[in-house]
């Protein structure tokens, strides 16, 4: 059979598979809303024991990281195979950093009976409880997401050294780029949601 | 339809009338139309199609007239159930407990019913708790039915019962195992009567004549708070452990994270009732006991432990 | 390449690949292929469903045990619910009829991604497994029914996970068959098929893809949090922590009402492609149909309180959604009238297709219009989860897609095996059925107003009439399902073969093509001028 | 598919908008410690809107994308805050 090749058709399904995940974090902020509007003070409360300056940090190298991402495709459409693999890696790097802060993160709140059924969270009331319950799900769908494109970069870092992905068919780094800026976009909500409530 | 006995059985069954009597307007005369076409059209018939693309006019007609029409339904549905909504402030105030699987009402005075009894032609104002899972409270005969959420504060329902007799009383929220037998009845009462009986506070304590059976009276109390939904007289584990052969055995529990025996004795059933989740019976699961503080009382929880006891005869 | 395996001129039956056997058909990527695995994949599972059914009805023809205890009747609807919404009706028409038919109505290959569409098919059937395996493993199959409600499905002590989890990833498989439809709609169409060109069962197909891709992911994150909830104790939705359970049905609802119309949709396409060909007349009033196709599926995503109207909601939201309730209606009911129209002045050749068809429009009408009575607030309190929603939702699901489901069938049947039906045996087996569904599920609507709560094994006396009407039903309908079955089964396999492109003249591109048609559909893509039901010459 | 309307960021852009994101955030942490009642969930989320619809515009190239891209974006956002506005018709009255 021949394979036809369509970018356009590529890159609309990726962007339609981006809607699903938009409205999949969606409906957790459905949730978030729903329940700071019935708990005001406890969610202010329970945001403070975040560290938000561990969050501004993520939020800062998840940017830039975007930008790296941007960069490669920019020059692989310049022909410059090794600068953009340069970027992925840098990309690479910071969402492995990202994940590791996480990582840290989530370690101090275990530390403090803070996990999910902890016996400190339960003492304290329903709104805190419900805080970070949601916190907990919604960074950590959200940790998983870097996951998958930590995955994803490394398989097109393996494309780009074949030669697979070239000047003129990056359909894949494409994608994966948009996925990226996905993940990016759904922190730059995630962010002032649970980090940023005064 | 189910002969109604309340002050919203108008309302609702206007809004029945109403609907249905349109939506089989337009039933039987679409489907008298399918036929006509089907005989009249019919290729021996009429061989030759003829070709119409559509009609705008038409198109407008038949958006315009069935907005109109459901229009009208929305109306009616709105008017039979507003006052569903309008809790008066005074009435007979009676609080509706939901439990898997069974329902109790607390009166004003402390009464606690299994059954709900109300007098006619006076406002009754019930406040909907559920202890576990989502209920819901159907009378039919007065077209109410409101679910029983589990922590959703001031949620009431009321209605005013305008004839004089028994009616059923479901749970038609699905809860799990024996949600088909969650099921009651009320009884509307002649006001006097009813306050007569609201009154007689003799049967919250129950009479123990001497030399009546106390394991009898045990099990009838066990029978109608509905623990045998959960605990078996045969052995058999349905989701609590079996009543049989337990009194004077050890248990072995889990208290506070830690695992221990204990003996199956008087303080520990009434441990059991009012704290269930204290000591969880090893290999059953805690929060699926809810206790029953308040809804038994102690004098209750002696009757209870007599039934246990004859067991072992 | 051999001759006799030239992609242009041999069956895609015939056709040979890389892989023989029962692999040439579990990992080919052709849609055509994809679609006859969906469809047996769908009458296994359904026989199943069916067969849940009868048990149920049986065990409900007398008050008291009959034949099972209330663990084995709470376990028997939930999974029938769950094959039968999960894995039948929500993938069905789209997962079997569009991926055979899409492509070759709009003038393609393929879709636009088949590697991803083989994909779905096996993110389905390991959905499927996943969902099995609650019956066998841990502690008893799930007893939640269909919808999960919070607190009880992470009470309950039985299996719910596996379940929960398995309809997860078949959600997942449902979004990449709605993003690969959406696609190839977009990008694949045959030259000069404009917009309106279409015809109407892709336009269906559209609509219920934008559904699929926008309503699926939610229940896709409600699955998950009542996983999070089970596994490890994280309090959303519980409320001894302080979660609202009634937000749990928000959120449920915000997939599941959208859904019934990914389920109702294609089933409206495929008759607003019979009817015109049967009548040998064009279509009344396309656009009408397109634009009520898409009404519903906006729509439709806004009224999903109607489920909830004696939950405990506010008063100004109840009436917020019986009102848009009553909106939703509206474009079906545009449908009705245009099919019926189609048919005015038409030249009606009566074929089993053209049956179910018309069929379809009686009982659907039947169930549209008792939806009309749940969506009134006044009356849905009293008929809220009673036998009256039991009986709505099978007219309108089980009469409405299942319906569609017979009337493509049979429809496409010759093009898709290229071999024919007994078109007696079929007519016969269309009659038992219709008499024995009527039956089974007319008495239901007397017994939800009499007050009978569904979801329940046992019932008073009083009900006792109209169950046994409905159980003796069952029994007089399945014995027509098994004769319409009998005859397309066999048929499928030693029926009359036939190589006629074009049995009931239709005029859409499917019957220009070969029966069965050629690995790569066309030898060369069709141009298109004309709309697509140009019966007038 | 053809490539000749593909449309090259350069890198000056990029790094602009990174720029632009990262002051938006530095804003945003900062408007935050200002006790302003409800307007600060309120600025945090216009600012939050603000670096999503820029990310959306040039990271995600749907400035030079089809109409289409963008119609659908939008509709998509406008769905969603549909839902939560009928979904607060029940949570603002209770
Ligand atoms: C294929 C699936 C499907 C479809 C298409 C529909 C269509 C509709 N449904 Fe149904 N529904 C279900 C599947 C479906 N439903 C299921 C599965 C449930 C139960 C879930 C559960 O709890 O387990 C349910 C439950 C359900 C409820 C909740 C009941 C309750 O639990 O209390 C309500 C309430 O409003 C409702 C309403 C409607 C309405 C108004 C339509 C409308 O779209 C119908 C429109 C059609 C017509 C109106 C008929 C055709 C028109 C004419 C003949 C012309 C004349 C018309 C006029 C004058 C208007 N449905
Ligand atoms: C498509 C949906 C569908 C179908 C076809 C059926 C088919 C049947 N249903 Fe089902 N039913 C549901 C969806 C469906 N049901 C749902 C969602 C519930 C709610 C569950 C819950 O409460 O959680 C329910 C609940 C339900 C109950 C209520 C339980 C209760 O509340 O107490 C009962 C009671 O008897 C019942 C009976 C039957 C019977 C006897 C059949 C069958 O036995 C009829 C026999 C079948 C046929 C004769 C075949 C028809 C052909 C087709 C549909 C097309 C073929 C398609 C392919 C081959 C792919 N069903
Ligand atoms: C919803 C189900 C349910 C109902 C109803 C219920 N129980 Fe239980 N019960 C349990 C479960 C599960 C356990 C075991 C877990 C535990 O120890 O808390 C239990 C434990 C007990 C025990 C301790 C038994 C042992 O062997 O450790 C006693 C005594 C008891 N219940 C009495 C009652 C009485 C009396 C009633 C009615 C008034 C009742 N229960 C109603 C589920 C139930
Ligand atoms: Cu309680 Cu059903
Ligand atoms: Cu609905």
């Amino acid at each position: 059979m021949i394979e036809h090749r369509d970018d356009l058709a590529s890159k609309m399904g990726m962007w339609l598979f981006i809607f699903t995940e938009l409205l999949l974090f969606g409906m957790l902020f459905v949730v978030y809303a729903v329940y700071r509007s019935m708990h005001p003070e406890a969610f202010k409360l329970a945001s403070e024991e975040l560290d938000v300056v561990l969050g501004t940090f993520n939020t800062v190298i998840l940017l830039i990281s975007s930008m790296t991402v941007a960069m490669s495709i920019t020059s692989i459409q310049k022909g410059n195979k090794k600068l953009a693999m340069t970027l992925l890696i840098i990309t690479l790097v910071i969402a492995v950093v990202f994940l590791v802060n996480k990582y840290f993160e989530w370690g101090s709140k275990f530390e403090y009976g803070f996990n999910p059924g902890g016996e400190e969270l339960l003492q304290l009331g329903h709104g805190t409880i419900l805080f970070f319950g949601l916190y907990f799900v919604m960074t950590g769908i959200h940790a998983i997401h870097i996951l998958i494109g930590v995955g994803l970069f490394i398989y097109v870092l393996l494309q780009l050294r074949k030669d697979k992905i070239h000047q003129t068919d990056y359909i894949w780094l494409e994608n994966t780029g948009l996925y990226w800026h996905l993940v990016d976009l759904i922190w730059i909500f995630l962010f002032p949601l649970l980090y940023l409530i005064h | 339809m189910n002969p109604g006995a309340s002050n919203f059985v108008e309302g609702v069954n206007n809004a029945f009338i109403f609907i249905i009597g349109i939506s089989l307007f337009f039933l039987i005369g679409i489907t008298l139309v399918i036929i006509l076409f089907l005989y009249r059209y019919n290729k021996k018939r009429h061989p030759k199609a003829v070709q119409i693309e559509g009609s705008n006019k038409l198109e407008v007609i038949w958006t315009i007239i069935p907005l109109a029409l459901v229009m009208g339904m929305f109306y009616y549905g709105y008017v039979g159930w507003k006052p569903m909504k309008r809790i008066p402030d005074e009435g007979v105030r009676i609080t509706a407990n939901a439990r898997m699987w069974s329902f109790s009402f607390t009166y004003e005075n402390g009464r606690i019913t299994e059954k709900l009894y109300v007098p006619v032609d006076t406002a009754v104002i019930v406040r909907l708790n559920a202890l576990d899972v989502v209920h819901s409270l159907y009378i039919p005969a007065f077209r109410v039915k409101e679910d029983m959420v589990p922590g959703l504060a001031n949620n009431q329902m009321w209605f005013q019962p305008n004839k004089v007799g028994n009616y059923s009383l479901f749970c038609t929220e699905y809860c799990g195992l024996q949600h088909s037998f969650m099921h009651t009845e009320v009884v509307v009462m002649e006001p006097a009567e009813f306050w007569e009986w609201y009154s007689d506070t003799t049967a919250v304590a129950i009479p123990i004549e001497e030399g009546a059976d106390l394991a009898l009276l045990g099990r009838q109390l066990v029978e109608s708070k509905g623990c045998l939904a959960c605990h078996s007289l045969d052995g058999s584990t349905i989701i609590g452990p079996s009543f049989l052969g337990a009194w004077g055995s050890n248990v072995p529990v889990v208290t506070n994270g830690q695992e221990r025996e204990v003996a199956f004795d008087e303080a520990y059933v009434l441990r059991s009732i009012y704290e269930p989740d204290a000591d969880i019976h090893q290999g059953y699961r805690a929060g699926q006991m809810f206790s029953y503080q308040g809804e038994i009382t102690e004098q209750q929880i002696e009757l209870i432990v007599e039934f246990l006891k004859s067991l072992n005869e | 390449m051999s001759d006799s395996n030239n992609a242009h001129n041999v069956s895609y039956l015939d056709y040979k690949g890389q892989y023989k056997g029962l692999s040439a058909w579990i990992f080919s990527t052709d849609h055509k292929r994809i679609g006859l695995l969906y469809l047996y994949t769908m009458l296994a599972f359904f026989s199943v469903g069916a067969i849940l059914g009868l048990l149920m009805k049986t065990e409900l023809i007398a008050p008291g045990a009959t034949i099972m205890g209330p663990k084995a009747y709470n376990a028997l609807f939930t999974l029938h619910g769950i094959i039968m919404i999960f894995i039948i009706v929500v993938p069905g028409l789209p997962a079997v009829f569009g991926n055979f038919f899409l492509p070759i109505m709009i003038g393609a290959k393929d879709v636009a991604f088949p590697r991803l569409n083989l994909l779905s098919w096996w993110l389905y059937v390991i959905g499927i497994l996943i969902v099995l395996t609650s019956q066998f493993l841990g502690d008893g199959p799930p007893d939640t029914g269909w919808t999960f409600y919070a607190p009880y499905s992470f009470q309950t002590p039985a299996n719910v996970l596996p379940a929960v989890f398995g309809a997860f990833v078949m959600g997942f498989s449902s979004i990449l068959t709605g993003i690969n439809f959406v696609v190839t709609i977009h990008r694949m169409r045959a030259p000069g098929m404009t917009w309106f060109k279409m015809p109407l069962f892709p336009w269906t197909l559209y609509g219920t893809a934008w559904i699929q891709i926008l309503a699926t992911p939610v229940i896709g994150i409600t699955l998950l949090l009542i996983v999070a909830e089970r596994l490890l104790g994280i309090g959303i939705f519980d409320p001894a922590l302080g979660g609202d359970p009634i937000l749990y049905q928000h959120l449920f609802w915000i997939y599941s009402h959208p859904a019934v119309y990914i389920m109702i949709l294609p089933g409206m396409g495929v008759i607003s492609e019979i009817i015109p060909v049967f009548s040998k007349k064009t279509i009344f009033g396309y656009k009408a149909i397109v634009l009520s196709t898409m009404a519903i599926a906006f729509v439709g995503y806004f009224v999903w309180g109607h489920h909830m109207f004696t939950s405990g909601m506010s008063g100004r939201a109840l009436y917020t959604f019986s009102f848009l309730t009553f909106l939703v209606a509206i474009p079906s009911a545009i449908k009705v009238f245009n099919w019926v129209s189609t048919m005015h002045k038409g030249s009606l050749d009566m074929q089993t297709p053209f049956y179910w068809a018309v069929s379809f429009i009686f009982v659907f009408m039947i169930g549209g219009l008792t939806g009309l009575v749940l969506g009134s607030l006044a009356t849905n309190v009293h008929v809220h989860d009673t036998h009256f929603v039991v009986a709505h939702f099978h007219y309108i699901v089980f009469g409405g897609t299942g319906y569609a489901f017979m009337a493509a069938l049979h429809y496409w049947f010759p093009k898709m095996f290229g071999r024919m039906y007994d078109l007696g045996w079929a007519n016969l087996g269309w009659g038992i059925f219709f008499i024995g569904f009527n039956a089974l599920y007319l008495p239901m609507f007397f017994l939800g107003m009499q007050g009978m709560p569904r979801r329940y094994y046992d019932y008073l006396p009083d009900f006792h009439g109209g169950n046994i009407i409905s159980s003796l039903g069952a029994w007089v309908m399945i014995s027509g399902i098994i004769i319409i079955f009998a005859n397309l089964i066999r048929s499928a396999r030693h029926g009359k073969k036939t190589t006629q492109k074009n049995p009931w003249g239709g005029k859409t591109l499917e019957w220009q093509v070969e029966t069965p048609p050629t690995l790569e559909n066309f030898e060369e893509i069709p141009t298109i001028e004309k709309g697509p039901y140009h019966f007038g010459e | 598919m053809s490539q000749e309307t593909t449309h090259i960021v350069s890198y000056k852009t990029q790094i602009f908008v990174l720029l632009a994101l990262l002051v938006l955030t530095a804003i945003s942490v900062a408007i935050t410690r200002i006790e302003m009642g409800p307007f600060n969930t309120a600025a945090a989320l216009l600012i939050a809107s603000i670096k999503a619809s820029i990310v959306l515009a040039w990271f995600m190239h749907l400035k030079f994308e089809s109409r289409f891209f963008t119609v659908m974006v939008a509709a998509v956002f406008i769905l969603f805050l549909l839902v939560i506005l009928v979904t607060f018709f029940d949570y603002s009255y209770r």
